[in-house]
Formats: C-alpha cells, structure tokens, sequence
C-alpha cells in the first residue's frame, strides 16, 4: 500500500482514502515536525556515542515515518511494547528526550515509568515483547476495555519462536493487538531475505490473522494502515499484523560497521525514498511548507537537542546500593543483608586512611 | 477442617484466590474443560467463565509471555505448566522477563505470576515428565521458589504465591498428589510465610533437611532412626528461594550434622547451596562435612529404574550413617580425590 | 486433496493422478494389509497397557493411512524425525513389534537404533524433532545426497515456536525437508481450532514453503502428496508442508478420558471417515480384496500382536548400574566413580544378612 | 608460537577444527560475511563457503536443534549464541535434547556439538549482554561446560571441545577477548584436559578458585597479596562440568582455606558446588569455612554500577582475608542466622 510516492505525489486510493480523510495539512506538517524532530534526537545521540557520552545508540534513520505516523495514530490508552529502536514512538508517547538515552548510558535500568506513558520499557530480547503485547491484550479483553496493545519488532524478530507464538495465542483468542513489524531489511548483517523467502505480512496470513503490507516511510500509508487495525481491534475484530517496508539507513548500533555487508547502491536507493524528503517534497508541492513553518520545526529540533544533551551530561551515575533496589517487590531479608554487608564493605573504603 | 489430598488442596486454593480476587486468572493446556492432566484445576473453568480460565494453545513460551502482559496490565496469572520437563521452551521468558521486569522498571510494573509445576519422579512416567529443574530457577534473582510437600502447605502456599507481588515458582510433588491431610481452610496468610522452613520432627543427632516429594521420606528416615536409637531432627524447606537459614542453622549448631536430600541431580542442586551456606554458617559447629542425598548425575532414566535414581529411605538412611560416621556405603569408598 | 471418498470412491485429479499411477491394486493391498496390522499393533499395545504391562500407550487409532502411506513413500536412506504417535511410521520404517513397546514399558530409552532404521526416536517435547529434521536436511544438503528428512507432528504442535523456527530455517535454506503434520483434531482435550484460525496448510505458505492439504484418511492423496514433496525436495526445491488431515479416534493416551471434553458426535461423524473401511471398500468394489487375502492380513496381524505380546512381557527389567551408562561419549571419570559408589551402595543389601 | 588476543585465538582454534575435519560446520547469526559481532569467525565463510559457516535466521532455538539434526547426520557443528543473555530461549533444546540424546539413544547417535557464549560482564553493555549463566549447564547431566582464560587454552580448548563427542558449552569470557598471549599453535590436544583444573601459581595459605575473566583477577590478588607476606594457590577450574577436584583437594589440605569466585550469582552458582564437593573431601583439613566472592543475587544491574555486582580485586581480596581470618567486611557482620 502506497498513498505517496518516494517522489512526494498523491496516490489516490479507494479503499484507503477514507481512512486518512480527516489528515490536512496541518497533521501533515505535525507528522513532519515529528519526523525531523525525532532525526534530530538521533543524530545528537548519535553524536554523544561518539563522543563517550553514551554507551551506545541504536539510530532509528530513515524509520521516521514508520514510527511516527503509527504511534501518533494511538490512543493514550493504548498501550505499547517495542524493541530497542523505537525511540520516535517513545517520544510519540511522551518520552522526554533524556529519558530515551538514559538506559544508553548505562545508568539505569529504563528511562521511563511505563505507565506514565503506556509504554513499556525498550525489550533487549529479540521478540520477546510481542507475547507482552499479546497478554496485555487479554486483559484488556477481560476488562471489557477499548484499548489496544501495539507490539512494535523487526524484521529479523519475526524469525523467533516468540512471535509466532504471539500470533497464534492472539489469533486464538481474537486478541486486540497490533502487530507493527518494521521491516527494515537487515537484522544486523542479515539481509530479510535470510529471514523470510516471502513477503512478512505473508507471515501473519498464515496465522489467519489480516495483514497488510505497506510502504512503511509513507506517513499517509502507515497511518491508513495503523487506523485501520485498531479500529478492528476496538471493534472486536482481533489482531492484525503490519509490515511496514522500511529501511534502516544507518548501522545496527553505533557499535556495527554496515560496510561489511551491505552493497553501497542500496543504500543510495533508499537515500531516494527518505520519508522526510518524501514528505517536505509532497508538502512543498501544496505550498503547504512556508519558510517560516521550517524554522520553527528547526527551532524544535535544535532545542530538542540540547534539552537531550543537557540532560543526558547531567545525568548522574547510578548510586552504587541501587542495584540492590526492586529486585523483589515483597520484603526479602537475605537480599536487604547483603545490601548491609555491601554497604558495610563500601564503607571501609572511606574510611581507610 | 477438611480432609484433602495435595492436589484437592491446591484446587481449593485456586479456587479461593479466584473467589478473592477478580485479577486471578489462570493459563494453561488442558485446564479448561479436561481440568488438567492432573485435574488440579477441575470445575474452575465452569465456575468462573472461558476469560478466567484459559486453556492456551500449546506454547509454553507464550503462556509466560503473555503472563507477563497480563501482569503488566494489573492481573495476577496463575500459569499451569503441563509437567516439570516442560518448563524449558518458557525459560527465556521466565529468567529475562519474569524475573527482570520489576527490575528493570524500577518497580513500577509487577509481575505477581505464579508459575505452577507438577514435578519430579516416582510416578514411573515418560521421559520429560518427571525433571526437577528447581535449582535452575533458585539461581535466578528476581524469583521466589516454593516447594509443598503435603495439603494444609500446598493449600496455604498457593494461595501466597498468587497473593505475593513477586513471581513464584510453585513446585507440586506429583507423585504426594494423593497424600491426604486435614486442611484448615481459614489458615491465616503470612507474607513471610513463603521464606519460612518449617522444623517437622525435633531431634538432637543428625539434622535432615528436605523438601517436596522427599519431606515424607525424611520422616520415615526419622521413625526409622528413631527405633535405632538416633535422633533426627527434620525441617522442610518449604521454600527454595529465598531459604529461611536460621531454623537450619540452629538446629546444626544442636546437631553438628547435616544430610539434605533432594531428587535432582547432586551437582549445583539446591542441596550444594545449603550446605555451602551451612558451612559459611556454623562451621565451628560441623562435626562432620554435610552430606547429600541426590539422584545421580544422569538424565531422568527409564522408569523402571528411578528407584535407583532418585534417594528413597535406605538411601537416606545411608546418608544419616555417613553424616554420624556410622558405617556406610562410602565408607572407604573415598571421596573421590 | 482427495482421490478416495469415504465411500471408498475413486475420484479423478489431473493434477494428482499422475503421482499415484503405479499404485496398482497389489500396492493398495499392501497397504492394506500395513493398516490392518498396524492397527492390530494398537489394539494390542492398548490392551497391554490395560493389563498392567505397559506403563502407557499413545493410540494412533484412526491415523493408519496418513502415517502408512506417508512412510510408505519414502526411501529407506530417507531420515525421519517423528513425535510419539507415529508408531505405525516406525512398524513401517521397519521397527520390530516389541521396538514399538519398550520405552511405553519404561525399561529403556529407546526400542531401536536410530541408525538401523534410519528413524529417531519417538519425541515427547512437543515439535522439538522439527529443528532436528531440518537440521539433518542441512547435513543431507552439505553432503550433497539426494535423500530426504522427515519431520511428523500434530496439529498441536504448531503452536510451539520451534515449529515455526524450523519452517524459517528450511525455507531460508531451501533444505530437503517434509513436514508431516497430522492434523487429529486434539492435541489432548483441545480442538485443532484453539491453535488456529486458519487451516495449518496455509500456516506453511506464510513461511513461503509450498503447502499441502489432504484427507489424512485417504491413502491415495497421502501418497500423492509425500511424493510430490519428497520429489520436491530430491530435485532441489526445498522444503514441503503437508497437512493431512484425519482424526484421532482413541484417546490421548491411555490415561486419558476424552468424554470429558469431546462430543461423542464428532467421534460418530468420523467412524464414516475410517481409513481402513475407505480402502476396504475401494478394494471389495473392485474385486480386489479376495477373502483368502483378508484371512492372510488377519494371519499377519495376529501373529504380529503375539510376537508383539511375547516380545512385550519378556523385556527384562533394566539393571540399575545401566542408569550411568551413555551419559556420556567420553569418558567420565567422575560418573564412573559415582556408579562405582552405586555398585558398592548395591552391594551392602546383598551382603545384608 | 605466535602471539594472539583471546579472541584471535578462538577464530585460530576453529580454523584449525575445520582444516582439521570436514565434518566441522559454524552456525550462527551474523557470523558470515560479518565474522560475527566480536569478529571471532571474521574469514571462515570467505574461506570455508557457506555450507560451512551459516549465518542463520535470527532463532537460537532453531540454531541449537538444527545442530542436533546435523550431528545425528554426522556434523559437528559449532554454534556461535551471540551474547550470554541470548542462550535462553535455547535452553529446552540444549537440557531436553542436546544433553539427552546420547543418553536416550543408549550411545548411538552421538551429540559433539560445541555452542561458543561470548560471556559475562565488565563490558558496560546493554541489558542481556553480561550474563552468567555457567551454573544452568553444570547442573545439567549430558552435558560437559568448559571456560577459557587465556590465548593458549582458549585455542586449545575450542579444539579439544569440537574434537569431544560430547557437547560442549565453551564459554568466553568477553572483557578477555583482547588479552594478548603467547599460543603454541601445535600444542597437543589432550581427550582429558577438558576436564582438568590447572594451578597457576603456587601458595601455601589460601586456595583461590576462579574461571574465566575472574582468573585474571585472581592472579592479581596473588600478587597483591604476596606484596603483604601472603601466599596464595591460583586455581584456573577451566572445566566447570566435569570439575577436576584433585588439584583443589590437594591445596586445600595444604592451605585449609578455600575461596572461590564468580561474576554469576552467589546463590546456587559454581561456587556452592565447589565450596560444598570440597567440604566433602578436605572436612578435616579446613581451617575455616570456605568462601564465596561473587555476583550478588540480583539481575545484572545498569553497566555503570556494574562494577559494584562482579567482584574486583579489592572485593577478592577482601574474600582472602575473610578465609584467613583477617579483619575484613564481613567481620562482625555475622554471616546472617
Ligand atoms: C534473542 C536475541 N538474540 C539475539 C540478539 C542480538 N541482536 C540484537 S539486535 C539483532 C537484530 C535484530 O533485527 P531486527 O529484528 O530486524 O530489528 P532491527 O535491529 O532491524 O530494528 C540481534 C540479532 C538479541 N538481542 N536477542
Ligand atoms: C513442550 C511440551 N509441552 C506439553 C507437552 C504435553 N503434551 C503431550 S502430548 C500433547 C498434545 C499434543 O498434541 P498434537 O501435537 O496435536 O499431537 P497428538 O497428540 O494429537 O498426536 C501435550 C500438550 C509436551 N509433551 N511437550
Ligand atoms: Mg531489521
Ligand atoms: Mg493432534
């Protein structure tokens, strides 16, 4: 599914129009503030990996429609499990910026409460949270409830036991949740093709649960897309599985040397179908994107990037006796003595001459 | 008071969280209309509707995936997994997921997930449904393991595992299933309860220390002893982790001796832990190195060999002469080197 | 895909004729006389296990030709990796009688060598033995032979998340591998439509792996059907799914109690569908079931049950050192001590007065 | 000889194995054109083709049962789990199939695969990335666990593991892999060596135990400790599974005093085993209880505390003079009850 051209043209669609009616200009021009907004995050926390700041940085580059356009067609209320490169959802739901870079800089565990912004904490485990997404769908059902639960993976995930055992348990029970995957071609130096001879959305077909396939740094597409199936998880219809096609323009992490594996030409092919671009060229074409519009957005972006960088430096390194906190909920006497003995031992160190 | 098996108890004490609290609900194969393999959740499915009570498709993984999820959204799932050796396609998700979360979210998401696990040998099964995987789940931070080992403890710390705010491992000696017991079924809760062992038999030479399925051996290793003349004092963990050290620790600065029997495999089981931690403890109290009682290093064999596997009462009892220096099968045997 | 009707009908299929043209009625008697016996197998066992000698049984009752005539088709260098109720599979890989019982009398871990029969042992882990075939495809692939390897499972058994891995690994490497699942209705007390929505056929296509949907209980499609998939994979075109689907007719095991959660109509409805009756009657319409025949197939099934009854009750119990031996391939001096201890431990009860 | 980092000298070691026998396949993800994320297969496919060296889709599952399948066709292959944390969705096929199926084949099909963990802490990685998960496997019969510590027996070892017919989790500990040694490339490989613990430095009043990246560590409390006037043994286990206890029993009835260290978990690690088989054999001789210096029993916590969880030099040393006596953190502290 496609309703803009990597060339930024309009593409009328019958059966997907009316599902993105009601998306002027003006959500356009929010979509793109996003979008820019949220490469800007990622350039600066890039930029602070390299300069020691962080640890590391996953960048989430040419992913900016798929990201934005799905999380910004939510509901608070919905709620949302992702892997570790969802930083533009998080700052779609309310993250700020610092509290998307805290856990790379290895201080804390995650950067959020996750009911603060119905969104749980970024899942290492390759899959994992899919079946997150899929129980949290359960009990929405059991409460009666209209929400949605959004699992967001990659196109290697798909591979895991996991996330076929996520589909089958929300297609057992018409689950409402929503399968985002962004296929972004590689998995690390895996190409997709390593992980599927078919298309991905094929994938969730076969569990009979609906898929679609859609240009995935086409904000009009991903929102028609997204809209779609929450309207069918609210209505009771259950779960749908998306791939979104996108294209990860940069290294895996700031740790992965994509030179290695991956052909030059097809990055410059994907450079053409930046969803940025994509957009400003679409918008520009309507007059719909005055110098003064791009200014702010700058402004925003720029601003952004220093509150990300502030906060990021001022972040303080964790209090050594910490790590002992919230490993259980309930009173754990062993646990609260080895605390003591620790803080005990810490101790001897100060007061040693 | 009711007189109850062990798995009537835990269905009793199912039923009772359910009635308590409308977050419980339970996940698992065959739970639903069949009541489970061994029917510890009969009747529940029909007392409290298909969304309470889910029977999952076969996905061990998924059932504790998803456990998390529910748990995420304030629910507190009672997971049934079909037999002990089926527990492994879950691991990921219990020792990276389970037992992280509260974790790494700095506790603002609980995860009160009990994990309910029919377990171990004697019942003269199929390979993979007689494992003893506890040890695996001791060894990882962020969960609680508890063992029953008759119907007034099954009922009463079943109903803890679901009412506690951690993730319990709540292990079943299938082959005690049928152990029958009077049960007061008003038994107060203890929040503590969970990491209490339990001093069952007092006695002043030899301290026996057990759980599950093997507290019943240990008793007979008691009587036993008692009608020659040695005094055994029995303590049942009742919980595997945390253990509660102090009854332990008091009774072998009493005994100077200690045997701790258990099914699984001897190295890294449950029982390498005790002793270590007893030494660490009162070792000016040891009169002699603390002795196990385990199965053997081997897969689960074919069984009609377990009685050769897993400890039973002689080979208990060998134990309790090794810890007193009486004569025993080791005896000259070495210890290895 | 049917070429035999209930009624024992012979239906015409351009597309699948060609497959079964040298399935002369001698062959179909032959099969025949596979089903009977293998049945008279599981009536044995079943009665075995009733009389105290067996610790359980797993009735394949109703499944006869999807696994006679499955196994039927392969070659014998073909490998094949079954789940535990695919004891006809093993009768016809070549298996002796008292092979079938043995581990179902709990004296030892397996009936027979896989290597002699080129058949692992029964699974119990449900869907493990998938990655096990797909992986021996990958060694036939590296060898570059033209065998086959061969995976059975049941319906539920694609629910698990190794299942699905071994279809992602076979299609990404185009391996020589057939997936069989036989498709009963239950996995225990649950209905097939608890792990899908969809048929399971269509659960293959999602992993891009060209997918089958036959009547299990129609020894001709079945046959067609393995091969098809067997020349698929011999000729270097990967992977095949086959979903046949038939019924388990017993229960579970013999510990099970299906009336408590199957409808005695369902069970009726499939009485109709007998894999046995069906080629019964293909054959008596033709002329082609002689009652010397039949009183030859019966000869053979009683004679099978007794070598199986004899076999069965003369299996000695396993000596207790033997729980130590292949632990381990090398050695191992410290379970060699800990046996030496057993044996000495052993020892004390004999010299007991 | 040649001098080689940890690391260089693993990928030495598997270039050598798969010279060495045909039979010898990697799999992996993202071990082929990318040489795997720490660079350690960096070459194979290039030079062995992609029959040989499989970059897989992203299962760890599958990679482990799709070894089995390439044993049982006569294969060893060697899996390459990208990160310590990303072994457990593995785990049903590693303890229910790799460990059992010589067992449940009663010696017939042969299970010598090697599954390589890049392993352990003290990288300031990312959660699931510094894990130590040495103890599951130890615990699992079937199985046989070694860990390197340096250039030469990470190349020997890696050999010796794919040479077993047994499987072999060889575990590497990360923070080492770019410790440089010398490596005799010829050095022998021995059927036992998998299997033997070796004494790195001789001494007289404490036996210190460690693996992998804790080896180092210890050599430099022995040396530490020597400048203070006391003398310690340095035991490398090397094999976790089956330990080699003599040359542990041996010190220890000379020492009387034992420590041993881990990055994993106190409770139910490697430790409580070795500290609890030790009591077994040296009893009489100890002259205090041994000791453990180890993880704390809590998930790993955010890197930049990380230093605060695995132990260091000073918390060995602190251990050490716990064995001896010696004011240290623990004194006074009681040891719990
Ligand atoms: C279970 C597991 N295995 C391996 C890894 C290591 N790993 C981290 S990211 C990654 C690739 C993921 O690819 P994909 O799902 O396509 O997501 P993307 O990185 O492209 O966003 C791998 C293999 C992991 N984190 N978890
Ligand atoms: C991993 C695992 N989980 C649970 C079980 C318990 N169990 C044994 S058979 C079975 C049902 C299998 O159903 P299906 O795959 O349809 O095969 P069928 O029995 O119908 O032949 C279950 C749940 C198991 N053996 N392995
Ligand atoms: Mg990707
Ligand atoms: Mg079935």
């Amino acid at each position: 599914m496609q309703l803009l051209t990597p060339a930024g043209e309009r593409v009328a669609s019958p059966e997907y129009d009316p599902w993105v009616g009601d998306v002027d200009d003006a959500q356009l021009r929010d979509l793109y503030r996003d979008m820019v907004v949220v490469r800007r995050i990622d350039t600066e926390a890039t930029a602070l990996q390299r300069q020691g700041e962080l640890a590391l940085w996953p960048p989430l580059l040419g992913q900016e429609a798929a990201q934005v356009a799905s999380a910004r067609a939510l509901r608070s209320d919905d709620f949302v499990f992702t892997s570790y490169r969802e930083n533009a959802v998080a700052y779609c739901r309310g993250a700020a910026p610092v509290e998307l870079v805290s856990v790379w800089r290895a201080v804390t565990a995650t950067g959020w409460n996750p009911y603060s912004i119905n969104m749980a904490t970024p899942q290492v485990v390759i899959g994992a949270q899919t079946l997150h997404a899929t129980g949290y769908a359960l009990g929405i059902q059991a409460d009666g409830a209209d929400a949605v639960a959004v699992a967001y993976f990659g196109d290697g995930a798909t591979s895991e036991g996991d996330v076929s055992e996520a589909l089958v348990f929300a297609a057992a029970y018409s689950a409402p949740v929503v399968f985002f995957c962004q296929n972004n071609h590689w998995a690390i130096s895996e190409p997709v093709t390593l992980q599927t001879r078919g298309s991905l959305a094929a994938r969730g077909s076969g569990f009979g649960i609906p898929s679609m396939r859609v240009d995935g740094n086409d904000v009009l597409a991903v929102t028609a897309a997204t809209r779609i199936a929450l309207d069918r998880a609210r209505s009771g219809g259950g779960p749908t599985f998306i791939e979104a096609v996108t294209y990860r323009m940069g290294p895996h992490t700031t740790a992965d040397d994509p030179t290695r594996y991956r052909p030059p030409a097809e990055l410059d092919e994907w450079r053409k179908r930046d969803p940025i671009v994509r957009l400003e060229a679409y918008l520009t074409s309507r007059n719909e994107l005055p110098d003064d519009f791009r200014a702010e957005v700058q402004a925003v972006a720029d601003s952004t990037a220093a509150e990300l960088r502030a906060g990021c430096i001022a972040l303080p390194d964790p209090d050594p006796l910490s790590i002992f906190d919230h490993v259980y909920a309930d009173p754990h006497p062993a646990l609260e003595q080895r605390r003591e003995w620790y803080a005990h031992y810490l101790d001897g160190f100060e007061a040693a001459p | 008071m009711s007189t109850l098996t062990l798995s009537k108890a835990i269905g009793a004490g199912l039923r009772r969280a359910m009635e308590t609290d409308p977050k419980v609900v339970l996940l698992g194969e065959d739970i639903g209309k069949l009541g489970g393999v061994y029917r510890i959740t009969d009747g529940l499915q029909a007392d409290f509707g298909e969304r309470r009570v889910l029977d999952t498709p076969l996905a061990e993984s998924a059932i504790i995936g998803a456990a998390v999820g529910l748990a995420y959204r304030g629910y507190r799932p009672v997971c049934e997994i079909q037999f002990d050796g089926f527990i492994y396609p879950a691991f990921d998700q219990i020792v990276s997921q389970v037992s992280r979360m509260h974790y790494r979210t700095k506790g603002a998401v609980r995860m009160p997930i009990t994990i309910r696990v029919p377990w171990g040998g004697g019942i003269g099964a199929a390979e993979h449904h007689s494992d003893s995987p506890e040890a695996y789940f001791t060894h990882t931070a962020g969960l609680r393991v508890v063992a029953c080992s008759n119907p007034q403890n099954a009922y009463t710390m079943i109903r803890e595992a679901i009412a506690s705010d951690d993730p319990v491992l709540y292990f079943e000696p299938k082959r005690r299933y049928h152990l029958k017991g009077e049960v007061d079924l008003e038994a107060p809760l203890s929040g503590q309860s969970a990491g209490r062992s339990q001093v069952l038999v007092a006695g002043t030479d030899v301290t026996v220390v057990a759980y599950g399925a093997l507290v019943q051996t240990a008793l007979d290793a008691a009587a036993a002893a008692e009608r020659e003349g040695i005094s055994i004092e029995v303590i049942d963990l009742l919980s595997l982790s945390p253990i509660d050290y102090a009854p332990i620790a008091q009774s072998v600065r009493r005994t100077g001796r200690l045997v701790v029997a258990h099914e699984a495999a001897l190295t890294g089981g449950v029982g390498a832990e005790v002793c270590a931690s007893i030494t660490e403890r009162c070792f000016e109290y040891l009169e002699a190195a603390p002795v196990r009682v385990t199965g053997h290093d081997i897969p689960y064999p074919p069984a009609k060999a377990e009685g050769h596997h897993i400890p039973d009462l002689d080979r208990l009892l060998d134990g309790i002469d090794c810890a007193l220096g009486r004569p025993n099968s080791r005896s000259g045997m070495g210890a290895g080197s």
